[in-house]
């Protein structure tokens, strides 16, 4: 196993945690957080490409990791800004509950 | 130096895994920060600095903070953030869809002979990654900084309290 | 101009019995206690939050307490719980003579120990018929309007303290305190508990000087003024934490009872030196300042702007101090049996009215001893300051009404 | 002489690492660079507590503490034994794991930020290339930790606290980032050293090049320091610990060892944040006059540091704490604006910079006009309908 197939494998595992979480919880904020680790663990995939990909001088890999970084915090506060909102209306955060677009 | 990378891993998952299936979601919410610590160490061993201090910065300071105000926001009492276990089936199938979704990626990796590059760190300087953001990638920044006025100003909106409709509700 | 009072009738949450009733029987911060508070309070959305500030806690002046219900850190109810200093005051009072109960008085407000003196000489005086004299009458206002000094330098620099300020300008005002205490140690051999005031007159003449020592004292005052108001009141942080923060409206202000420079910052020019006229003061050139707005930087002012009519008064006071006893050698002190009957003897004290009724049988006894205290009457109108402002406000408010827990729970 | 007191701790350096063979010579000066910092401002930061309170005093016409040793030299060390000889009291309620981590987090967070201060001409711990950046990674985790501590000990101020922590973190992180982005812009570097570099040089021998000799520089760090005070929760903006209000806030529950530990962390939060605002724009270890170079560069650091954390102790004895409100009103109205227009401003400065003769005047005249006209209409509008007022007089 290369360690670039290591790097993988970890992000791999670590996008598979995010996704379990996403899937099994029903808190709104627990969603979140698992979407933001796949996210994460996607980002780690570039990282890991740049670094023990075939052209490490392209900086491609890094550039995209702070977009990445960018939309990230950007969804971050547009999806709590919305548990928010939905919890104002609902007095809920379980996600079954919000199952009305009519406050 | 993959020892490393093993410590890293294991560190980044086992946080992330406890915190997933932890009860408390303030316990849940710091795990997940240990997490993001750790991806930042990740891009630290890889050489990607500036990446890794980014990450904190943004992870740890800012998505962090709003998390843990969202749930404080959104519980009635102390106990509300220790939240009602999941039913079985749920778990279990989330589990399942998890479990095969890993195997897939991981067997995909393992059998996919991936081009790999020199041994050394490629070196990437602040500077030129300022260069490349301002010359080449400069839509992309721009583009960026929209998203991110946009989300602001949506988030605002979101949030805000609309004292004049609540009466009705 | 003002805001209307919001929900509670100025008669006020409770008498104290009932609040601690309440206490007994609601542990704090259980479910049930908050549930029931949600439900009384609904027209506000948002989870309450009841914290339960004092007894100990550093901003009361002393074991009291407030119960406040917070939205996020709004306070949308508050109820005050007095009583933990209660020594039965009244009570003693009418287990021992007249004279017993003169040193009982200091330690009701013991920061403006000579008021108390005053007010409960006066009313003694009124039910037993005899008359200060002239001396005294002076000497009366001089230990009185520097006892006014010094209450108000402590509640300007308590006032600071609860802003926020690290104990500078507290320290500042209680370098100038301590000078008046030592003079009034010089006078009386306390600092604090003066037991200064008899039936009649006072216990000791002022030597010519001591005399001296205060006027010099009193001379220098506006310079610590001027020096403190510098600093202080042009703060823009000091205004915006002050300006518009507790407002109280003149209406409320009168149906509550409320006096001396909490009422006169709402605008009501209600001052007993003036309406009374009792001893010497008509004899005196002073003006009574009013505020416009009711809020604590009225507050804050009044006691300023008194602090120098103070200061005015103390020095036409030294310059016309006339000669003679200071107390009338027929005066009855001891074994006082004033004939069977009833007074009420009431002056401007640095927090407002403090009177004193009592109901005489003939005995050396008071048949019936009360105690009309200001700071216990000024702070009914506590909760209604503080709603809707933040619980940083309500610790400021608090301390602009100026209590002492000694005065209010007696 | 000059040459080799600059060079001395170097020195020290090498002649200990000289000890160890050659491959683990890296660890050991590692080790070395790490004991030197928690010894040198582990005692910086008891003098420092002795410092303030003694200056309080003097603010507050008293001594200050003077029984323990000559001039109460010693009682930052009889404060320490009395701390670790306290009973540690932790709440039954509490979350018992989170109520021990947070104060070692926030010492530990306070002390990884000095990492990147360049304490000296050769004194600097590592030299990243992206030093500002670890720098703010560093610092707002400790707010964090303040979080952790409010949360953990199950008491209402306490939770009130941590609410008002997060609040002032988010608001005044920004400020502090804009106030510093001015000057990664003009050195065109992230790295701490480069910056100081960047500042060398005199005018005439007299006029240091310093950030702060500019009128951008002058208004970024008003707004560095102002921030950097809400940042390390110091008086005025001690919110989070505001004893008038919230009794102490995330540390009515701690007591004993762990309380020392959080008032140790404020004060390496506010020595690395100070020494930070040392480095960006008072030119660092840079001498002031060119003939006082002969002092080693390292003392005058450490002569900034102290002066700007004297500044920050006067305004303790000076000020009134803010409103939350007031707070975040503070900092998204008048810090965060005036740091956007002083980025523009710096980004002219950068411009203009082969202006010379009378176009200097003009670049001066420019460059203080577009920073000092929005400080005063937003300062007038901030604090508008709020004066000194007049009164009346009863008839």
């Amino acid at each position: 196993m290369t360690t670039l197939q290591l790097c993988l494998v970890i992000s791999s595992l670590l996008f598979c945690i995010g996704l379990v979480g996403a899937l099994s919880r029903s808190h709104t904020i627990l969603v979140l957080l698992g979407i933001e680790l796949m996210l994460n663990a996607a980002n780690m995939n570039f990282i890991a490409f740049w670094r023990f990909g075939a052209s490490p001088t392209a900086a491609t890999g890094v550039l995209f990791a702070i977009f990445s970084i960018a939309v990230a915090a950007a969804e971050a506060a547009v999806g709590l800004a919305l548990v928010i909102a939905v919890y104002r209306h609902q007095k809920s955060v379980r996600l079954e509950e919000a199952n009305r677009l009519k406050g | 130096m993959n020892l490393i990378l093993v410590l890293i891993g294991g560190l980044m998952l086992t946080a992330a895994a406890v915190a997933m299936s932890l009860r408390n979601i303030i316990h849940s919410a710091l795990l997940l920060i240990g997490s993001w610590l750790g991806v930042s160490f990740f891009y630290l061993w890889a050489g990607a600095e500036f990446v890794a201090f980014a990450q904190v910065l943004v992870y740890v300071g800012a998505v962090s903070m709003v998390v843990l105000f969202a749930v404080l926001l959104t519980r009635r009492d102390r106990q509300d953030v220790v939240v009602a276990p999941e039913t079985r089936t749920r778990a279990i199938s989330a589990l399942l869809v998890g479990g095969s979704v890993a195997g897939l990626l991981v067997s995909a990796v393992l059998g996919t002979p991936l081009a790999t590059g020199p041994a050394e760190t490629p070196t990437l300087t602040v500077k030129d990654l300022g260069t490349l953001l301002a010359g080449p990638q400069a839509a992309g920044l721009l583009i960026a900084g929209v998203i991110l006025t946009v989300a602001l100003l949506g988030a605002v909106v979101l949030a805000a309290t609309d004292s004049g409709k609540e009466d009705a509700s | 101009m003002q805001n209307e009072p919001t929900s509670s009738a100025p008669g006020l949450a409770g008498t104290p019995a009932n609040s601690s009733f309440d206490i007994l029987h609601s542990p704090l911060g259980s479910p049930q206690q908050g549930a029931s508070v949600r439900e009384v309070n609904d027209p506000f959305h948002g989870d309450l939050l009841e914290v339960s500030m004092g007894p100990h806690h550093p901003s009361t002046h002393g074991v009291f307490r407030m119960v406040a219900t917070l939205d996020g850190e709004i306070i949308v109810k508050l109820k005050p719980v007095f009583g933990y200093l209660h020594r039965n005051h009244e009570k003693l009072g009418e287990n021992t003579t007249y004279l017993a109960s003169m040193p009982y008085t200091d330690r009701l407000d013991y920061l403006a120990g000579m008021t108390n003196n005053w007010a409960y000489a006066l009313a003694v005086e009124k039910l037993s018929g005899q008359v200060a004299t002239e001396r005294a009458e002076y000497v009366r206002v001089i230990v009185g309007e520097m006892m006014r000094i010094v209450n108000h330098c402590c509640l300007v620099g308590f006032l600071f303290n609860d802003l926020g300020t690290s104990f500078t300008p507290l320290l500042y005002a209680f370098r100038e305190r301590e000078k008046f205490l030592d003079l009034f140690e010089e006078l009386t051999g306390t600092r604090m508990m003066y037991n200064y005031q008899r039936f009649g007159g006072c216990r000791v003449d002022p030597t010519p000087e001591w005399l001296a020592k205060a006027k010099a004292l009193i001379d220098g005052f506006p310079r610590f003024l001027d020096e403190y108001e510098q600093f202080l009141t042009g703060n823009e942080i000091m205004l915006a934490r002050t300006q518009g923060v507790g407002r109280l409206s003149p209406e409320l202000a009168i149906n509550a009872g409320i006096t001396g420079p909490v009422l006169r910052a709402t605008g009501v020019g209600y001052d007993i030196r003036k309406v009374d006229g009792y001893g010497v003061y008509p004899r005196f050139d002073f003006r009574v300042p009013i505020g416009d707005h009711g809020d604590t930087y009225d507050r804050y002012m009044m006691r300023i702007l008194e602090m120098r009519e103070s200061v005015k008064i103390l020095q036409q006071a030294f310059r016309d101090l006339p000669a003679g006893p200071i107390i009338d050698p027929k005066a009855k002190n001891r074994g006082l049996r004033p004939k069977a009957g009833e007074a009420y003897g009431r002056i401007e004290g640095p927090k407002g009215e403090i009177g004193f009724y009592l109901i005489s049988d003939g005995s050396t006894n008071p048949y019936r001893y009360r105690v009309r205290p200001p700071s216990f009457i000024n702070l009914t109108v506590l909760e209604d300051m503080c709603l809707g402002h933040s619980v940083a406000d309500a610790v400021v408010i608090l301390g602009s009404i100026d209590i002492v827990l000694g005065e209010v729970d007696r | 002489m000059t040459a080799t007191l600059e060079r001395l701790p170097l020195l020290v350096r090498d002649w200990i690492t000289g000890f160890f063979p050659e491959p683990v010579r890296w660890l050991v000066s590692g080790l070395l660079a790490i004991v030197a910092i928690l010894a040198v401002f582990g005692l910086y930061f008891a003098y420092l507590t002795l410092a303030e309170r003694k200056f309080l005093g003097r603010f507050q016409n008293r001594p200050g503490p003077n029984r323990t040793g000559p001039f109460g030299l010693l009682q930052p060390f009889a404060d320490a034994v009395k701390a670790l000889t306290k009973e540690d009291i932790v709440p039954q309620a509490a979350d018992k794991l989170l109520h021990f981590l947070a104060p070692c987090l926030v010492v530990a967070f306070g002390l990884i930020s000095f990492a990147v201060i360049p304490f000296g001409r050769y004194l600097i711990p590592v030299d990243l290339d992206a030093a500002v950046l670890y720098f703010f990674a560093a610092g707002v985790s400790s707010e964090l930790a303040l979080f952790m501590a409010g949360w953990a000990s199950h008491n209402k101020y306490s939770m009130i606290s941590a609410m008002r922590a997060l609040a002032q973190l988010i608001s005044y992180e920004l400020p502090l980032l804009l106030a510093v982005v001015p000057v990664i812009m003009l050195s065109g570097t992230l790295s701490t050293s480069k910056i100081v570099v960047a500042q060398g040089g005199w005018t005439f021998g007299i006029i240091p090049h310093w950030n702060v000799l500019t009128p951008w520089g002058f208004a970024g760090f008003f707004i560095f320091m102002i921030a950097a005070v809400a940042e390390t929760n110091r008086s005025p903006f001690d919110l989070p610990e505001a004893e008038s209000e919230l009794i102490a806030g995330h540390l009515t529950e701690y007591s004993g060892f762990k309380y020392a530990l959080f008032f140790m962390a404020e004060y390496f939060g506010m020595s690395a944040l100070c020494g930070l605002g040392v480095t960006l724009f008072l030119g660092g270890w840079q001498a002031p006059i060119d003939i006082l170079q002969v002092v080693p560069s390292y003392v005058w650091f450490m002569v900034k540091l102290s002066c700007v954390i004297f500044c920050l102790m006067w305004v303790r004895a000076t000020l009134l704490r803010l409103r939350i409100d007031q707070l975040t009103r503070l900092a998204w109205k008048f810090l965060v604006p005036l740091g956007l227009i002083n980025l523009g401003n710096a980004a002219f400065w950068h411009l203009s910079a082969d202006w010379s003769g009378p176009l200097q005047i003009v670049r001066w005249a420019i460059s203080a006009a577009v920073i000092v006209i929005p400080f005063v209409l937003i300062g007038r509008t901030l604090s508008s309908g709020l004066a000194p007022r007049t009164y009346r007089y009863a008839t």
